[in-house]
């Protein structure tokens, strides 16, 4: 029996797999036992009423999907009287994912949101701010730094960052988010990508653009959720292609406290309770007597610096 | 949320290959036994994960409607167009083998107790959505005539299922230059004019739901409409699968895999 | 019959399809007919002599490998007598990739191999720069310019940058070395990466990070061309998890001239030619006169650029 | 250069599996038929696209040494031991299927016309390797020892193969604890006393290499050492495969693809 619950900031969740953020929603009631989950986490929401991307929304790719859902959204006030009430039927904490294209509004949402209820604010800063002329927040440990302390001035909840792996300087952006009072971290969001039908020469996504998630991005995440886990002390949630329950060991030995499933739910309607089976076995099998064991315990010998050539081209 | 929890479960499950068989050049056959996952409703769909064909990797599972259910068998089963990655893999598929499957899901097409006789029309890869219609029609005592529309006579599936469920089947093929939506119009308003017609319920071309939903429109008639659109997650969560609905007025999106794949008629954008 | 010649710069290939260098050697003569190529590009060859990285130096993840080989060099000396006389045995112009830690240890490196029967420099710019903190030239506009403002003083010959797709920031960089002087972009080099043995806890390669190479990166180098393509005049060559003629085509669509093949010569030593071939017979079954027609021939109905969310989260 | 130039090609091509049977509970015997690409030395080996077993996706290329090569026939043979994702997606290959593999490739043994009698020393899966010396020995007129270890006497492969070529055979196994390099050891003294030795040749110990490059230094023999080292191109490109070696007392790196995968015995680092 191994204990398989982790403290996130101020929060316990009974274990360390909850869904990633749009990827979830209480239809997957439908399918598995939502109590089961160490946390439940919502689709972003804005404050907004928002429409969402045009179609095609999706695309498959090796080892992956592209998707530019864009953020459909009913606004706060559907969140607070249909949303909410409707997660207080399942018993794991409520992480609310939010967005806004300004730092003054993201604070206003958290204020908004910071209901009973509500376990945590996971920001989801890799959305375009106006102020910077449509670069997301999370690009740069300056505009995170903004975002982030007027967020922490606005709710007493635990604040969750979702960091973008775009950017160069991840655990930069990183150290910014916990000098500016974030709770945890979340890492990553999806990596932006295209795709072109080379027969009809149109892109295979309505909006162009869109987010690269599955198995392809797992090997890039990993590595910036390594150097964000040695960059701060916060807790970090890792996300990025996590498929099986070794993949999530693979995170939590790279330093993340807790993981998050998006993609691997499409494939696999189970994929977090046969995750959460697996992390089971996987230290019961090992003797381990706590999943936290786990988180950090990647075992290299340190070289020097310079021959470990950390961000030295590999090729 | 009574929506949700009212819903039966969907069931992840290993189903078992029993049969896969060609029926025709375009179209396969497919049974495989899956246990409780068979407890589905005519327009219900379920989620596959279909293997890889040589040399291609499909990655989403693909939504593939309910052609028939064996509850008590746990038995159900697909017809499907082999069209891409995803249909090429499940054609690969051998007796014995093992398919992933999630489902029933959605909302199936619901039948009115009031009703006497109603009309189902479809083409291509509708014609398997419209298939369960044929028993549940005759089960519910409401008569049916089948519309069944094809590019080619060969390629009109599920002609014979609606026959021995007494069903008047009327066939309409692109090479007998009778399935235009003029010719379909003047059979419709035939059958109508018989007072064949409590309801319209179609599945797999836009031209044949205009011109249903102008004689729905016209002649008072409710109508109910199966749609497709390319899903990931089959649940509800996603929101890729989005169409555009005209509900009141209002150009409102709506989720094929979980406030449909069966939609009001009238309601829908074809 | 397709013209499959391209102009890069002031240089005229045969066809555009080249190796990816560090993916190709003289070895390959053994396997197919090396003056079918558009180009040779060596391995990045440094000043000093180096060993390379510790085993193992490679790794297999999704949809693509790792490789941390380091960059194993024989110097100067022994590009000049040996490497270089062999290469004058093949047809196709010679790139010659080169590496080095300071900006005037490129130009001087750039200066010493410009030499007769080099046709052009591709400058590696995602090597650590010891005077930015180990931090590669190519992640900042800044430290583009000054090594590529060096390199254009040192050399008449063509200059490729070759850039990386580690930064936040590609369309700047791109523009950098265009403002300097560059006369071809080479986008992108791998993605850092890393990956963990579940069962031993230890990193799967030697050197802990290394380079994500393959399908894996392609819809994400894809996109960060077309970002390159949109902001300067430069012919771009494309590189990153070409396997097929259609992957080529992708990229020509998205703004390239050119294409380089890497990974997918190791699992297939025909790619180069097979997709040599399959551009020709594409651009034949569309009536395409010539290849280039090809380049930046992408359909999208553009819409405002808010609509498009350029830089905004797809998801 | 002339190197490069002068070694024979390596044909990309998708060969035809004629068998693949299991011979024992971890290795497998492979044949195929691959045109140009059989005419192989001992030693040499090639690259092999190794289908996806079910759940697994083997990216890179497997090499695998030449078990037996008929040119003439166009015929290729492998011997494998199931490891691993590609060893695994081997297995599933069935008589007609078709198999990408690109060879041969690397440098093999070199026999010296000179030699009246070597000495052939394998384990596991280096039997494999060294198999095709007890034809090319016996063609030279060279006789040969073979000492064949595995961890247990069902694991012991080429056995009957050296047999035939008139090689005396002797096994020794773990379970029957005469395979420790002690041992080993004693069995070449004797051998070498005896002036049955002009040769080493071994494949897949590194504790049986130490015992040897011992032997060979001391009585002055000279020895090929085929490694193993993972590779992602086959092709001396990508410098993944090198190892460690010591020539003339420094220590440099030699690609195990195209340097070897023969070495001389006395510079290999076990
Ligand atoms: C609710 C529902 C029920 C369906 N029932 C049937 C059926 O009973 N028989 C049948 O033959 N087909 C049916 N389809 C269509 C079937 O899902 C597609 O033919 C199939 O997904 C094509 O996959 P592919 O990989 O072979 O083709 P590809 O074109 O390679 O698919 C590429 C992507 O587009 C999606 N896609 C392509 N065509 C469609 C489509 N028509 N609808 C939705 N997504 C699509 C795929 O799922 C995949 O994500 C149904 C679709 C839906 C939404
Ligand atoms: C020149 C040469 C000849 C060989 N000949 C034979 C032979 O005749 N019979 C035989 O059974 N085996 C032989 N091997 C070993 C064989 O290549 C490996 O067993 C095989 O690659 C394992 O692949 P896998 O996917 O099953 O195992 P995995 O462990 O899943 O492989 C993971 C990765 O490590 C590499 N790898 C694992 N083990 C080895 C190894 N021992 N050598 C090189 N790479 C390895 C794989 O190629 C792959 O890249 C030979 C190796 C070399 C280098
Ligand atoms: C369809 C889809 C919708 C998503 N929507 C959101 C979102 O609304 N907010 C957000 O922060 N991340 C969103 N993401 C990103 C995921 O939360 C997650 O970061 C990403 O998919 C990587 O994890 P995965 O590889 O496990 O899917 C979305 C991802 C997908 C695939
Ligand atoms: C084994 C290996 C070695 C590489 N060595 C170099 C190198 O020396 N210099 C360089 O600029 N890029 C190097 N690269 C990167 C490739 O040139 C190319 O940018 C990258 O692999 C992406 O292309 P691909 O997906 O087609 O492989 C190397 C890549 C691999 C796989
Ligand atoms: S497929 Fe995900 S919401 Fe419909
Ligand atoms: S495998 Fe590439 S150099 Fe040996």
């Amino acid at each position: 029996m191994t204990d398989l619950s982790v403290r996130i900031g101020g929060l316990t969740l009974p274990n360390p797999v909850m869904p990633a953020s749009g990827t979830f929603a209480e239809g997957l009631a439908q399918a598995i036992d939502l109590n089961r989950l160490g946390a439940l986490v919502t689709k972003t929401i804005t404050r907004e009423l928002r429409a969402g991307n045009p179609l095609p929304r999706v695309a498959e790719v090796a080892g992956g999907m592209l998707n530019a859902i864009g953020i459909p959204s009913k606004g706060v006030a559907y969140f607070r009287d249909v949303t909410l009430p409707l997660y207080r039927g399942w018993s794991p904490p409520l992480v609310v994912s939010i967005s806004a294209p300004t730092a003054e509004g993201f604070a206003e949402l958290a204020a908004e949101i910071s209901l009973p209820g509500v376990a945590a604010i996971e920001a989801n800063i890799s959305c375009p701010n106006i102020e910077e002329d449509g670069r997301a927040f999370a690009m740069k440990p300056a505009s995170t730094a903004i975002v982030v302390r007027q967020l922490r001035a606005a709710t007493a909840l635990p604040l969750w960052v979702k960091l973008t792996p775009n950017t160069g300087e991840i655990a930069e952006v990183a150290k910014a988010a916990e000098a500016e009072g974030a709770d945890a971290l979340v890492c990553a969001n999806t990596i932006l990508a295209m795709a072109i039908d080379p027969h009809s020469f149109k892109p295979r996504l309505g909006n162009l653009l869109g987010g690269l998630s599955g198995p392809a991005i797992k090997p890039i995440v990993l590595r910036q959720l390594y150097q964000c886990a040695r960059a701060v002390r916060l807790p970090i949630i890792g996300c990025g292609g996590i498929m099986t329950a070794l993949d999530a060991v693979e995170y939590l030995l790279a330093g993340a406290v807790a993981v998050q499933i998006g993609t691997a739910t499409f494939l696999d309607s189970a994929a977090m309770p046969n995750i959460i089976d697996g992390l089971d076995r996987f230290c019961d099998a090992r003797g381990l007597a706590s999943v936290s064991e786990l988180t950090g315990a990647i075992r290299h010998e340190e070289t020097d610096e310079e021959d470990l050539s950390w961000l030295s081209p590999p090729t | 949320m009574t929506d949700t929890l009212a819903r039966p479960p969907a069931f992840e499950t290993q189903a078992a290959v029993l049969a896969n068989d060609r029926v025709n050049g375009e179209y396969a056959h497919l049974v495989v036994a899956c246990g409780q996952a068979a407890a589905a409703q005519p327009g219900q769909f379920y989620q596959l994960a279909c293997p890889a064909p040589p040399g291609e990797a499909p990655f989403l599972r693909r939504p593939m409607s309910l052609y028939r259910a064996d509850p008590a068998a746990g038995r159900v089963e697909f017809l499907y167009k082999v069209t891409g990655a995803g249909t090429r893999g499940l054609a690969t598929l051998r007796p014995g083998e093992q398919l992933g499957l999630l489902g029933p899901l959605g909302t199936g097409f619901r039948l009115d107790p009031a009703a006497r006789h109603i009309i189902a029309i479809g083409r291509g890869a509708g014609l398997a959505t419209l298939g369960p219609l044929a028993e549940a029609a005759r089960a519910a005592g409401i008569a049916i005539t089948a519309i069944l529309s094809a590019r080619r006579p060969e390629l009109v599936v599920s002609q014979a299922r609606f026959a021995e469920q007494g069903a008047r089947v009327i066939t309409v093929t692109d090479s007998q230059a009778n399935s235009g939506p003029s010719h379909v119009e003047r059979l419709l308003r035939g059958l109508l004019a018989e007072r064949r017609c409590d309801g319209f319920y179609t599945c797999g071309s836009a031209r044949l739901l205009r011109v249903q939903q102008t004689l729905a429109r016209e002649f008072s008639i409710p109508g109910q409409v199966a749609l497709e659109q390319q899903m990931a997650c089959g649940l509800g969560m996603c929101f890729c699968c989005v169409r555009d609905f005209n509900v009141g007025g209002t150009i409102i999106h709506k989720r094929v895999c979980w406030d449909g794949p069966v939609f009001d008629m009238l309601e829908a954008l074809p």
